[in-house]
């Protein structure tokens, strides 16, 4: 019984960071339709820039704040001066665009920070609370809550708010937003700004569990897109479910089966959920009539 | 001039083995020529990084050797690019020294390659001798998939056996993965298991020791000269790191050698160097590019000359080099050697390394 | 209150408007008649912003609109309902008709929209569903309400019968004429040109990216060569 | 004897009937229209009939086998070809390309012969196309074959789907609104076009809201409304139904016929 | 006799591959030729499944790694000649390819990309976590391919570099012939239909399930034969051939260059093979060009490099 418990809070804690990576992953997606394959960047920007600055004696809080205006401000820039500029161009180029933005802000980092491995202190300490005999450190909380938070407030924005209506209208239909008025341009920024913050708040809140360095990126980019597309692309409902579920399996997995290939679990199970639900879990059907 | 050529992992997943062995390369050839090179010629080096691909590894080989020259060719941080490695040097008859574990490297003896690392293996029958002494018998392995990781898991096994020791949890994880608990859960379980072994490199060793402290496992955890380095007990944190063992070398533990220990000037100088440098801490992978660059200067001038051939026999040849991994004396059935006693059990006491006994 | 003057566009290499001189005065109708390919669609996406001039200008209600990015130009009081639709088919017909008011938020949005609904009933009966799953009809409808949402001072309708029923076709003429009656301007293409002349002041004919005719609707009406080649009369 | 037959033919979409119970006939060389308002469920019973959707009940028949719900390109094999009311180019392809993609069962060969360029191969593609440039003198398109099709104007785009959905050489014809974007002289052109296909012997089912057009060359007329139908007939009757003239043409029923 | 664009871009590509060499300084560059001409082989079946058809994978390194252990172990588990490793390795590949593809290509876009993604992870997996067969994450020996023997007894003697570089030349030169063909062939022109409107194609009477399949199929055999010639050339594989960022760069190769055409994804195999090695003056700001340059070349030239650059030269011309 509290192997199980173990493995469920394990499973949450390791699938709050995909769903957050997952929820960054969304707001670009609704506004171009591409996959930003350079999210991954943002999560490991949020945390080597929280390092770095909490290592120039930058208190945390001020730190991580620092760490998710810059990083925006980077995703700004990045649609400034890659996407926008590539106005009108076939998605797949735009993704090699958004590929090739991740290698350049790897490079970058390396050069800027450095090579090595770092982490900063959990924000409430590492006294591990105790739930019916397994254990979670506070830390999880808090990415856990974070991942709540930001799904709340994506839906929210998807939902109830014009500026969101406007989002989406921008990738179903960039020629007929224009023509309602929407400024599709301010759109992509605000998209960007709000992806690369998400993400930078991500690397904030995992690096004490996680680590980062500057090649962090990758990895979670891959398991945030397999859980987003496991929950349906450009919702966020599908990218906290689907990171949740993710994190779930491979603990799942390690715990009862095998170790060496939870990954390979997971994938599994995507391919299975896909086979029915060729949209992902929450993913909308296109609608479009012939 | 003499042209040394290198090829490493700065950057990409093996970019911890890559990117000191890279600074410390620069370093020394820097430092080198500043003292007025080798036999009064200026050594040049032309460094390489091959991201830690095989592929691109061997393409730069062919660079090194075909294009550039190079009379000698240092590189090859993980096994993988390594191997891929051997064979143009082989056919080009160009000495090789490698960076990496794997006791294939050497294992056929091949003419012109070398290694400077211990094997995996030695760590191995280090940590179990160290087990075996404590009593235990029965001990559980959570391992990184990674080359690193599943080649010393590989090779802990094969050898267990020769201690009287049990495997009787055998866990992995993806060295990007987040957390541990799943498998340490698993482990901890097992039954009548006494300690544990975590080969692996990366921030994958420190989330392990961090869930293990998380989880109270209240049983011996020993790490893997992966982690060897200041870095870890930082990353891990000093509470939880408190008590981990691992097989490290006279490196890590600069300050508190014996005075008389023969290895002390020449780890006290690199690490002071690398230092000071970098302004990162020295670890040993570093350590091992730094012998290997030691071993070619010494065999360069023995040699009298920088003919590949020449260097090749006067490698083979080396005898009582004091590095900072060992003492290194070769012969043209060992191109390593290393023997066990140059890895030194170390334990972690209050965030500080401390020789055991 | 809209004039145009050598307006020339291209598409990549190739020029499909050669110098187009109109203008469109406040309150009238004025509709642009041609054949496949002479180049109305491009017109309208050149008045809208969507399509880039290469040569001439737009002049509206005394402001050059050239510079001015396609997004503004409903701001300056130009709707257009496009060829081919383009509506938002993954939101729904309110989240459509919402968005065509996307400038303003005041309470005359919900009564605006009470409007449309009232005028084509069908789509407050699907004002939930995604916009793509209507006919095609009703996607019409739709395009012309959302564009009316925008509040228009000049409204710019590309084909607007297109596909309907000829009850609504006659419907959409009617509020055509009603919009006249609100001081809206309209410039409308029309492949019924029979029906556009009808409810038109003027009309211009196209060619191949040229101006041919104009005059007004009861003129071009008379015109023989315009019965033989666009009313098949 | 008829060659197409639908047989109480209906489709929901979440509780909404689009298409219920509608059944007729269509014979060798007819031309069949389908008329009704906005959202009657026209292009719904289009799309059941050519396999892109399934029908939740009845049947439909092809030259006496039942081929409802079959997928649509084996519809294909067996004779069935139609346009698009929502324009389905290839982008992409060339004017003449998407021409002569209509041809594809007859040039489609092993696909070992057509990577290895064998001279079968090569011979299969040239037939099509002739047969591809004709059409599209046909249908007034054959200055525009090189050029990328999606740079067409609407219009010629609508006609590009005739060419391409007669390379089929079908036996049954489905075209949905294929006059929309064209003026009346247009229409008339494509009128001509429908009437002479038909003449050949093919069935033709039409869906169109130009009255002119549909009384001009209809010989059967089928009126739905949501997704019922409500009439039938031939044009003179149909066009004096009053239920159809209140449901669907309004005052244009006048026009019709004036 | 009309020079077609066909036999134009197969002039090209010999007379390339022919000439060059009469350029090089070193050894060195035969090596670089030949894995531009290997990662060309691999990215033509990118053209067929992506840049023809329009579906994405992000997996085909999965093939590739079966290709390249197939020659790996073949030979010392079976006995099978290294040649017939690499067809025994298409056989396979072209069997997974049809075995998963039938599942997942009814999947669309990003829903396929993660799809076939999941594929090439799991080949991955598979060999670097069966040590017993693959010897895992470290890599294993591959054997000689004996065809420069047999050239050498024949008196035609290549050293190792030079052998690899015209060997794999002319594999290129096979492969992008058959593509080529299939272009304008009826299939050819049915994949690209699809792609353009998949309902239209099922009207027109394309199988489209049948087809998808049969591209998804060719791609994975081009996959596995360039991975096969990787190894054989290498002498040595790692479970890294059959990764996600080998995937990657085989998708980005052939966008990068155009993947809509043949000398595109070829020109893009090329850029991308040699970018690493020209960057290597830039020492630590390698990672940052290489970025910059994909961006640049993405934003300049959307539809890849060569159609671009064509375009440009056509454009003045006229
Ligand atoms: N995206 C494009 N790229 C290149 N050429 C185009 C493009 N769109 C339209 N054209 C060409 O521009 C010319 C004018 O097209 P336009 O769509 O404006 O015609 P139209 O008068 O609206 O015709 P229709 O009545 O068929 O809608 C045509 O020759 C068309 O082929
Ligand atoms: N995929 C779908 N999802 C939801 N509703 C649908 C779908 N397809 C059709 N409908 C509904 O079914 C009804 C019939 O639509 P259909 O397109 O068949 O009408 P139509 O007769 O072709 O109209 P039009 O003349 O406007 O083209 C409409 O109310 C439409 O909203
Ligand atoms: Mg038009
Ligand atoms: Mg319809």
């Amino acid at each position: 019984m509290s192997e199980l418990m173990q493995f469920l809070l394990s499973g949450a804690t390791v699938g709050a960071v995909y769903a957050l990576v997952a929820l960054g992953f969304t707001i670009i997606y609704n506004a171009s339709d591409v996959v930003n394959f350079a999210q991954g960047e943002f999560v490991m920007l949020g945390g080597m820039t929280t390092v770095f600055a909490h290592a120039a004696g930058l208190p945390l809080p001020l730190a991580a704040l620092v760490a998710v205006v810059a990083t925006s401000a980077l995703g700004v820039a990045l649609n400034k001066l890659a996407i926008e500029p590539a106005r009108g161009a076939p998605v797949v180029s735009l993704i090699i665009i958004t590929i090739g933005a991740s290698i350049f802000i790897r490079g970058a980092a390396q050069l800027v920070f450095d090579k090595q491995i770092h982490r900063f202190p959990a924000f409430t300490g590492d006294d591990p609370l105790h739930i019916l005999g397994a254990t979670i450190l506070p830390q999880s909380l808090w990415v856990i809550g974070g991942a709540l938070v930001v799904f709340v407030a994506l839906w929210l924005f998807f939902t109830r708010t014009l500026t969101g209506r406007a989002v989406l209208a921008t990738s179903n239909n960039r020629l007929a937003a224009q023509l309602v008025g929407i400024n599709t341009n301010w759109v992509m920024t605000l998209s960007f700004a709000l992806s690369a913050g998400i993400g930078a708040l991500a690397g904030v809140l995992v690096t004490p569990i996680t680590m980062t360095s500057y090649d962090v990126g990758i990895a979670l980019a891959l398991k945030g897109f397999a859980a987003a597309m496991l929950g349906g692309m450009g919702n966020p409902k599908g990218a906290l479910v689907g990171g949740i579920l993710l994190g779930l399996l491979e603990s799942l997995t390690a715990g009862y089966l095998s170790s060496t290939y939870k990954d390979a679990a997971a994938f599994i199970v995507i391919l299975g959920v896909l086979f029915f639900m060729p949209q992902g879990l929450f993913g909308r059907k296109s609608t479009d009539r012939v | 001039d003499i042209k040394i050529g290198a090829t490493v992992s700065a950057t990409g997943p093996a970019s911890f083995l890559g990117d000191p062995e890279a600074k410390t390369l620069e370093m020394l050839v820097e430092e080198l020529n500043a003292a007025g090179g080798i036999n009064g010629e200026k050594v040049e080096l032309v460094l390489y990084d091959d991201g830690g691909d095989p592929n691109k590894a061997r393409t730069f080989a062919t660079r090194l050797v075909e294009d550039d020259e190079v009379v000698a060719i240092i590189g090859g941080s993980t096994t993988g690019t390594t191997m891929s490695i051997i064979s143009v040097a082989e056919d080009a008859e160009v000495p090789f020294i490698s960076l990496a574990g794997a006791v294939e490297i050497i294992e056929p003896v091949k003419p012109f390659t070398f290694k400077t690392p211990h094997t995996d293996r030695m760590a191995c029958e280090k940590i179990f001798e160290d087990m075996q002494k404590r009593g235990f018998t029965k001990v559980g392995m959570i391992s990184g998939t990674d080359g690193f990781g599943a080649s010393m898991q590989a090779q802990c096994k094969s050898v267990v056996g020769n201690y009287g020791i049990e495997i009787v949890a055998d866990e992995t994880y993806d060295p990007k993965d987040a957390d541990m608990t799943a498998q340490l859960t698993n482990i901890k379980g097992a039954d009548g298991i006494q300690a544990v072994l975590n080969p692996g490199f990366g921030q994958g060793p420190s989330i392990v020791t961090r869930n293990y402290k998380q989880l109270a496992i209240d049983l011996p955890l020993y790490q893997s000269h992966g982690v060897a380095s200041d870095g870890f007990i930082e990353l891990a944190g000093a509470d939880a790191a408190e008590g981990v063992r691992l097989p490290g070398t006279a490196l890590l533990i600069a300050d508190i050698l014996p005075e008389d220990d023969a290895q002390k000037p020449v780890v006290t100088a690199y690490k002071a160097a690398f230092e000071a440098k970098t302004g990162t801490p020295v670890g040993t992978f570093g350590g091992y590019a730094h012998d290997a660059f030691l071993i070619l200067k010494d065999a360069i001038t023995r040699a009298g000359s920088a003919e590949p051939a020449a260097i090749r026999d006067a490698i083979e040849a080396t005898s009582g080099l004091v590095g900072t991994t060992g003492v290194y004396t070769m012969s043209p059935e060992n191109h390593l050697g290393l023997d066990l006693s140059a890895f030194r059990m170390l334990e972690i006491k209050g965030g500080k390394w401390t020789i055991v006994e | 209150m809209l004039t145009v003057e050598g307006l020339r566009s291209r598409y990549g290499r190739i020029e499909v408007l050669h110098g187009i001189d109109l203008h469109v005065d406040s309150g009238e109708i004025v509709t642009v008649v041609g054949a496949n390919g002479a180049g109305k669609t491009t017109l309208l996406r050149c008045l809208s912003g969507v399509q880039p001039v290469s040569g001439g200008s737009i002049t509206f209600r005394g402001e050059v609109l050239t510079p001015v990015p396609a997004y503004k130009r409903l701001r300056r009081g130009l709707a257009q309902s496009p060829e081919g639709r383009q509506i938002f088919t993954n939101l729904t017909v309110e989240e459509n008709l919402r968005l065509g008011a996307f400038l303003f938020s005041d309470d005359r949005v919900d009564r605006d929209m009470e409007d449309a609904f009232q005028m084509f009933p069908i789509l407050k009966e699907k004002r939930n569903l995604a916009a793509g799953g209507l006919s095609g009809g009703q996607q019409q409808m739709l395009a012309m309400a959302r564009a009316l949402m925008g509040r228009p001072s000049c409204l710019l309708l590309d084909e607007p019968s297109m596909g309907l029923a000829p009850i609504i076709v006659q419907q959409i003429f009617d509020v055509v004429k009603g919009l006249k009656a609100l001081n809206v301007t309209v410039l409308l293409v029309e492949q019924n040109a029979f029906g556009a002349l009808k409810i038109a002041d003027r009309g211009y004919v196209m060619e191949t990216g040229h101006i041919t005719m104009e005059g007004t609707a009861a003129e071009l009406i008379a015109d023989p060569r315009i019965r033989e080649a666009y009313l098949g009369i | 004897m008829s060659l197409l037959e639908i047989q109480g033919l209906g489709i929901t979409f979440g509780g909404l009937r689009a298409v219920h119970d509608v059944s007729f006939k269509v014979k060798p060389g007819e031309i069949v229209s389908v008329i009704g308002p906005n959202g009657a469920g026209k292009t719904t019973l289009f799309n059941m009939i050519s396999g892109v959707y399934q029908p939740g009940a009845g049947k439909v028949v092809l030259s006496g086998e039942d081929v409802t719900a079959m997928s649509p390109h084996l519809l294909a094999r067996r004779g069935m070809s139609r346009t698009f009311q929502n324009l389905q180019i290839f982008q992409g392809m060339t004017v003449l390309e998407n021409a002569v993609s209509g041809y594809h069962l007859q040039e489609r060969g092993p696909i070992l012969a057509d990577l290895l360029g064998l001279p079968s191969s090569r011979r299969r593609a040239r037939a099509a196309e002739e047969g591809a440039r004709a059409l599209l003198a046909r249908v007034g398109l054959d200055r525009a074959a090189e050029r990328e099709a999606a740079n067409l104007s609407y219009g010629a785009l609508k006609r590009l789907e005739i060419a391409r959905a007669l390379a089929l050489q079908p036996k049954v014809l489905l075209l949905d609104e294929p006059a929309a974007g064209c003026n009346a002289v247009e229409t008339e052109e494509i009128d001509h076009l429908i009437a002479e296909v038909a003449a050949s012997g093919v069935a033709i089912l039409l869906v169109e809201h130009d009255m002119k057009m549909v009384m001009r060359i209809s010989n059967h007329i089928v009126v739905l409304d949501h997704g019922e139908k409500i009439a039938e007939g031939d044009p003179a009757t149909v066009s004096r139904d009053p239920a159809v003239i209140a449901a669907y043409l309004g005052t244009e029923a006048e026009h019709a016929h004036g | 006799m009309k020079l077609t664009p066909k036999t134009a871009t197969l002039l090209v590509l010999a007379a390339l591959i022919a000439l060059t060499p009469l350029f090089f300084p070193s050894g060195y560059y035969y090596r670089v030729g030949a894995l531009i001409f290997v990662n060309g082989l691999s990215v033509l079946g990118i053209v067929i499944l992506t840049g023809y058809a329009g579906q994405v994978s992000l997996g085909h390194a999965g093939f590739a790694g079966i290709g390249a252990y197939a020659c790996a172990l073949a030979p010392v588990h079976l006995g099978l000649h290294p040649a017939l490793a690499i067809v025994l390795g298409a056989v396979i590949s072209a069997i997974m390819a049809w075995l998963v593809g039938r599942p997942i290509l009814r999947l669309k876009g990003y829903y396929l990309g993660v799809a076939s993604l999941g594929f090439g992870i799991l080949v991955s997996m598979v060999l670097s976590n069966e040590r017993w067969l693959t010897k895992g994450p470290d890599g294993i020996e591959v054997p000689d391919l004996g065809l420069r023997d047999l050239l050498k007894d024949m008196g035609l003697k290549l050293a190792n570099g030079e052998f690899w570089y015209f060997f794999s030349g002319i594999c290129l030169l096979i492969g992008a012939w058959l593509v080529l063909n299939l272009y304008n062939s009826p299939t050819g022109r049915a994949l690209r239909a699809l792609h353009g409107s998949e309902i239209a194609a099922r009207t027109v009477g394309v199988d489209v399930a049948k087809l998808k399949l049969q591209a998804f199929v060719i791609s994975a055999v081009y996959a596995s034969v360039a991975g096969s010639l990787l190894a054989l050339m290498n002498k040595f594989v790692t479970p890294d051939v059959a990764g996600f960022m080998h995937s990657i760069e085989m998708v980005t190769m052939a966008v990068l260059g155009g993947a809509g055409s043949v000398l595109g994804a070829i020109f893009g195999a090329g850029i991308l093979t040699l970018l690493p090695q020209v960057l290597t003056v830039f020492a630590e700001y390698e990672q940052l060009m290489l970025g910059a340059v994909m961006m640049l070349v993405m934003i300049f030239m959307r539809d890849g490099l060569l159609p671009s650059v064509l375009r440009k030269i056509r454009g003045r011309g006229e």
